[in-house]
């Protein structure tokens, strides 16, 4: 894993190509590293300007004066070969070849590629890349900042894997609206060496990323990869792991004498291969943000141990203040494989005493339109104390005696105090905006509409029925 | 297996019924009970072994679709029609033909169960629902081998209509472990032997509460998975 | 259809229970509408205050010097009650009464709220609500928002009718956000009177409407409704309708004798009346905005004519500058009910002309990561004459070349010379921003995502399916 | 319609299979040939005019789950096993049954055709898988009566296994427009019998192209629409 610290987290950076040039990717990557923030030492290379964006820069990563951990290599392939048999000598642990003109051509770029790695490998120096978008750390240790986005997202606990480097531009940007943060983001490109499994594996280990998020085309290992990461999703620190994998109905059928030969496309394959290694299927990147911040939900134990919220069964209780999304999330419920969690007697004695007469007080529990914190925070008490409930959705729309702050103030108390997860839908921006920044300040998820809080708690359930799987003993199930 | 080796040397590209399904048996996968004939006296003789209704298919190794040739002759009562049906399917498929004797298994609910080989992640088992639902709705799941029980179980739950499993319409719960078994032991199958590339096991018959393999094909040729395609 | 003129663009409007004292719904809907910029009179009506906003108020509507057109009732239902028989008197043409507490919650409330509908129909006057969010008009002539919003949404050509007054609220903070348009926008609440068929009629006259918007939890009438619908959305002018229905999994299976019986849920039902009358079921309303700006979508045909632009067919050109977002297209495309198009050889041969070696030249056409703004209008215009192809969805992802701009300008100027529905996807905010914004403005479909767009197109096909069934004599489809 | 008028005067509340199959032909949708015999005489007559093989079914208007009885013998091939059928059947229900004789219809398609009322919408009309797939997939669609052929059309589409409609495993594509026509009728039958409150058609048997009823229930007591809420 030595060669993947100095990816996300090196003392020195050489970015071989850099550009004085803007618009040029060797420009643009070397100011997005100067302007983020870096905390190491960066150092530009390019045989023909005195300075970069007024960095000194040096003619040769030789000629630099200081050890390098990592280089980052903006040339054309030909340019880049010779360049990282330098960086090489130079004594580097990693680099990121951003370059395009490599495997993906053929011909020569392909015969390129297979040169650089086998001198990498033969130095133990680790490549991502080519054609890759590059490498985020926001961690405040770190800051690097190695990519197209002028961007830096926010830091947070959820680690990104692209194979798509056009998609990383837009994930960014979509994050960076929707102030998500990520612990570490990184483009694998063609995965000449490092791919998907050394990554997932590496974030495994990170205590920094608490959830994997990862975008593919097409794995690269063999059976392997069930085994491998059937030990993170569902191992002993389980980290969960969720996937896009593109090109669903592009494989066609192919000619083959039986019916099972003719069925068996590759995402058949795909289908399997993630559900034997407990890997999450996401069908779009709204989805992804939605399940990954509840994936990332945990709360202290009264050890004092922050352990990670998923629900023990799929009984839910719903608690609003308005009747159409109420419906919304009671349908979105039953169709992600969820109940309505039907309430003991005592539970809907408890509502009785809290909530008007024209309440409702069965699941979905209504608390009428001119309910105030005090409402929410009673029902919401009373109905997670319930053993036939496993967790909630508390759906909250602006009515006039609506008062979102303390109702978000309210949530997080009681999901301070308990195991069970609460996922919250505050309709609207403007009106519920202070109480929506509460909640996500305190990692409660929270979302704009029912549907999502519903699907997402869905998936919470799929993931806790995987984690039982992996902990029973085979063949009990 | 020795009957593999021997119909590749014989440069089959398919194992007949009647060798498939002795390649499902020797894995322990229950299949119907059924035997060989080519005349008919054997076909006597195997009446009286299987007992009636039986059903009789021209057998051979070339014939994937049998029952579009009109082959196959179903629930037979009595020895008249026995007979008639196997000079029937002798008429047709000409002199020296072997005709199988098997025993007519009724169940209303019909399941696939597949082998396929992938070239990266190697052998693959599918299951799903049979006969011309096969086909019609694809409603099909798989697993990489080696499965564990779990996986099988959890295959199974994956179909659309894995309610055909539970006790409906007042038939008896499918027996789970079983089918697990069957499938767990299709992979096996697929990791034993290079030079299987397919199998279809359709349909599956589920004969009160337990299933059988009514018909199965299989498909030699297998090439060798990539293997893993990283060199690390 | 007068009284529903009345509602939508009157020329006097009064408050009865403006109030001075903020944070009551009668004062901020009184302000909302004053603030709003009405371009009509406005007039509060309250016993007790000389002035509210500033805006001289009345003790009775009956005081008011001037004839008044509109009345939005905000008093509780007794109140209600009187102030609407003085607003007949006074010779309203149409109350919404915003007020909650009738046949929701049953028992005095039920009968009040008969009584007043049976009052206003003898007089023949239109009541919206009540238990609703008010009514919206953003168009320039008019400006009236008398609803809980404080944000008037801009002025659009998609009509809007909600029976959740919690998702207009929601709905419209969604809107702001993507600066999304609206011609009307309507909260039915309680439909004592006008309801969704009204509307739909009322909206597929108005001119200023091009498509209707539907959020609804249950329809109120019989089998005329299919009769009436058909006519709206497949007849001589037909305005697309796209629904929400919401309350999909609620209704359990019911005891029945017959199998038929037990598998007739209102939700069966429901999708076969929407079949039935060409109403296009979205599931999330974020699927109703990406429809709805295509299905608004139009062009100027040679005779000058604004002609809708749906697909007459189902073969799709996909033209992008990135692998990963080409293959997701792809998938979206034939999940979808799509094709991908075949195209001609010669369309083969002028894609050879325009584009690099290394370029994709059959769909999905891919001009490569360096592509600006030539190679895009090129390739599309090459694509979009090819009889093969019915549409085309043109994907650009921010690498170096790419100008989004000029590429934006490129589509415009195809999408005026084509009949041929062309979507596009351009990926990232930040720096697509301004070609994002150009082809907004030339009405052009933008979405952030591949699977939008191409799951977009397939309902504009859906669409003309069922136009093409409704133009053809029956018994020939 | 008479026979519908009869049964609700002898406070039936389902009709016989033998007098549903009467509603549905007198709409001019195609039922099994079939009759109803009380004795042994009746047997013999019937099974010439039907002739084998041919199904027999004790009859009545209580018994909505026959299968599950053993009131169904089906596929019988001569007089002794028409005989003995009639015998164990008429043992089972007791004197005075009656027993339908009726054709064994063969195809490897079932569908379902059905008719509820809804109480906004009035009578909505059912197509999709038959069988045991009723049941256990679900795969099916509504329309509201009345239905235009198009909408019939379209209704089979809808379904997710309506590939069992085209030519598929060496069978004829099924006729449409005779499914069409049936879809059509049954909702005119809604429409014009206010007392039918639902009926299933289960299976329609797609017989070489053509569709055929097998078995149906015709359900009575049903409620008028609730007409138009609305009071404009
Ligand atoms: C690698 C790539 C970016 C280079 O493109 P370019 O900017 O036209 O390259 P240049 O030849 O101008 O080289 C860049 C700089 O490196 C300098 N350079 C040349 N040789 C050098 C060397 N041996 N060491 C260091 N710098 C060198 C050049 O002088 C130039 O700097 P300048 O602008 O100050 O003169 C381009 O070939 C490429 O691959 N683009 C695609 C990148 C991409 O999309 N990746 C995938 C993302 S998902
Ligand atoms: C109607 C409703 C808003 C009234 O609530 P409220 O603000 O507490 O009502 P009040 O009794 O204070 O009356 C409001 C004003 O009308 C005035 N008023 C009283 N009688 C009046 C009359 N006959 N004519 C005119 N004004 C009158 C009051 O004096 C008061 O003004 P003030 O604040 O200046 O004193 C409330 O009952 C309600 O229904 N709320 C729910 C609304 C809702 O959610 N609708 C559905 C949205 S989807
Ligand atoms: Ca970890
Ligand atoms: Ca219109």
């Amino acid at each position: 894993m030595e060669g993947l610290d100095a990816l996300f987290n090196p003392e020195s950076v050489a970015v071989v190509g850099a550009s004085s040039t803007p618009g040029k990717v060797g420009h643009d990557i070397f100011v997005n590293i100067l302007k983020g923030g870096y905390t190491g030492t960066l150092y530009p290379v390019n045989p023909k300007a005195k300075s970069i964006a007024s960095v000194r820069a040096y003619p040769d990563i030789q000629d630099i004066p200081d050890p390098i951990e990592l280089a980052i290599i903006i040339l054309p392939p030909r340019l880049a070969e010779s360049a990282i048999k330098q960086a090489i000598e130079k004594g580097v642990k990693a680099v990121v070849i951003v370059s395009a003109g490599f495997k993906e051509v053929g011909g020569e770029g392909l015969e390129i590629e297979k040169r650089i790695v086998a001198m990498c490998r033969e130095a133990g120096v680790r490549v991502v890349g080519p054609n890759c978008l590059g490498v985020i750390n926001p961690n405040a240790d770190v800051r690097l900042n190695a990519s197209f986005s002028a961007r830096m997202p926010k830091a947070g606990n959820i680690s990104f894997i692209s194979q798509s480097g056009a998609l990383c531009t837009a994930v960014l940007d979509f994050a960076a609206d929707k102030e998500f943060g990520f612990s570490k983001f990184v483009s694998i490109g063609n995965k000449a060496d490092v791919d998907e499994l050394d990554l997932l594996r590496y974030f495994h280990a990170d205590p920094e990323t608490e959830v994997i998020m990862l975008y593919i085309e097409e794995l690269q290992r063999g059976p392997e990869f069930i085994q491998a990461v059937k030990e993170i999703t569902g191992g002993d620190r389980p980290t969960p792991v969720l996937a896009i994998k593109s090109g669903r109905t592009s494989a066609g059928a192919k000619a083959a004498a039986s019916h099972t030969g003719s069925l068996a496309g590759s995402e058949s394959v795909y289908d399997a291969l993630f559900a034997q290694s407990g890997i999450i299927r996401v069908e779009s990147i709204n989805e992804l943000f939605d399940f990954g911040t509840a994936f990332a939900y945990k709360n202290e134990s009264a050890l004092g141990k922050m352990r990670r919220k998923v629900p023990l069964g799929n009984r839910v209780a719903i608690v609003t203040n308005a009747g159409g999304p109420g419906i919304v999330a009671t349908d979105m419920t039953i169709t992600s494989g969820l109940e309505l969690a039907t309430f003991s007697d005592e539970t809907v004695e408890v509502l009785k005493s809290h909530l008007p007469q024209t309440a409702n007080f069965n699941n979905p529990v209504d608390v009428i339109g001119d309910a105030a914190q005090d409402r929410y925070e009673n029902a919401l008490w009373a109905v997670i104390r319930d053993e036939g409930v496993d967790g909630a959705l508390v759906i909250l729309t602006p009515q006039s005696m609506t008062n979102a702050i303390g109702t978000a103030e309210a949530i997080v108390r009681i999901a301070q105090r308990s195991h069970k997860p609460i996922l919250c839908c505050f309709m609207g921006i403007i009106d519920v905006s202070a109480g929506v920044k509460y909640l996500q300040e305190h990692g409660v998820p929270v979302y704009r509409f029912p549907e999502s809080a519903a699907k997402t708690f869905g998936a919470l359930y799929r993931y806790s029925r995987w984690l039982n799987r992996q902990h029973l003993a085979p063949f009990t199930v | 297996m020795k009957i593999i080796e021997k119909a590749l040397e014989e440069g089959q590209s398919t194992l007949s019924e009647y060798e498939s399904k002795q390649v499902l048996s020797a894995y322990g996968i229950p299949v119907t009970k059924e035997l060989l004939v080519k005349d008919l006296k054997g076909l006597i003789d195997a009446t009286r072994e299987i007992g009636y209704p039986l059903v009789l298919k021209g057998c051979s190794s070339d014939i994937a679709h049998k029952t579009e040739k009109g082959l196959i002759k179903l629930d037979l009562r009595s020895k008249e029609e026995a007979v008639s049906a196997f000079d029937e399917i002798c008429a047709r498929m000409g002199t020296g033909t072997s005709v199988l004797v098997q025993e007519m298994v009724k169940g209303h609910r019909e399941l696939v169960i597949g082998l396929s080989r992938d070239p990266q992640f190697g052998p693959c088992v599918m299951f799903g629902l049979g006969g011309i639902f096969t086909e019609i709705l694809k409603d099909i799941s798989f697993r990489v081998a080696p499965l564990e029980k779990r996986d099988a179980l959890e295959m199974m739950k994956d179909i659309k209509g894995h309610k055909i499993l539970e006790a409906v319409r007042g038939m008896e719960a499918a027996d789970l472990d079983m089918l697990s078994d069957i499938l767990i032991k299709m992979g096996q199958i697929g990791l034993e032997n290079e030079s299987v590339k397919e199998i279809d096991i359709n349909p599956v018959i589920i004969f009160g509460n337990k299933p059988v393999a009514v018909d199965a094909l299989v498909v030699l040729g297998g090439v060798k998975a990539d293997g893993p395609r990283h060199q690390n």
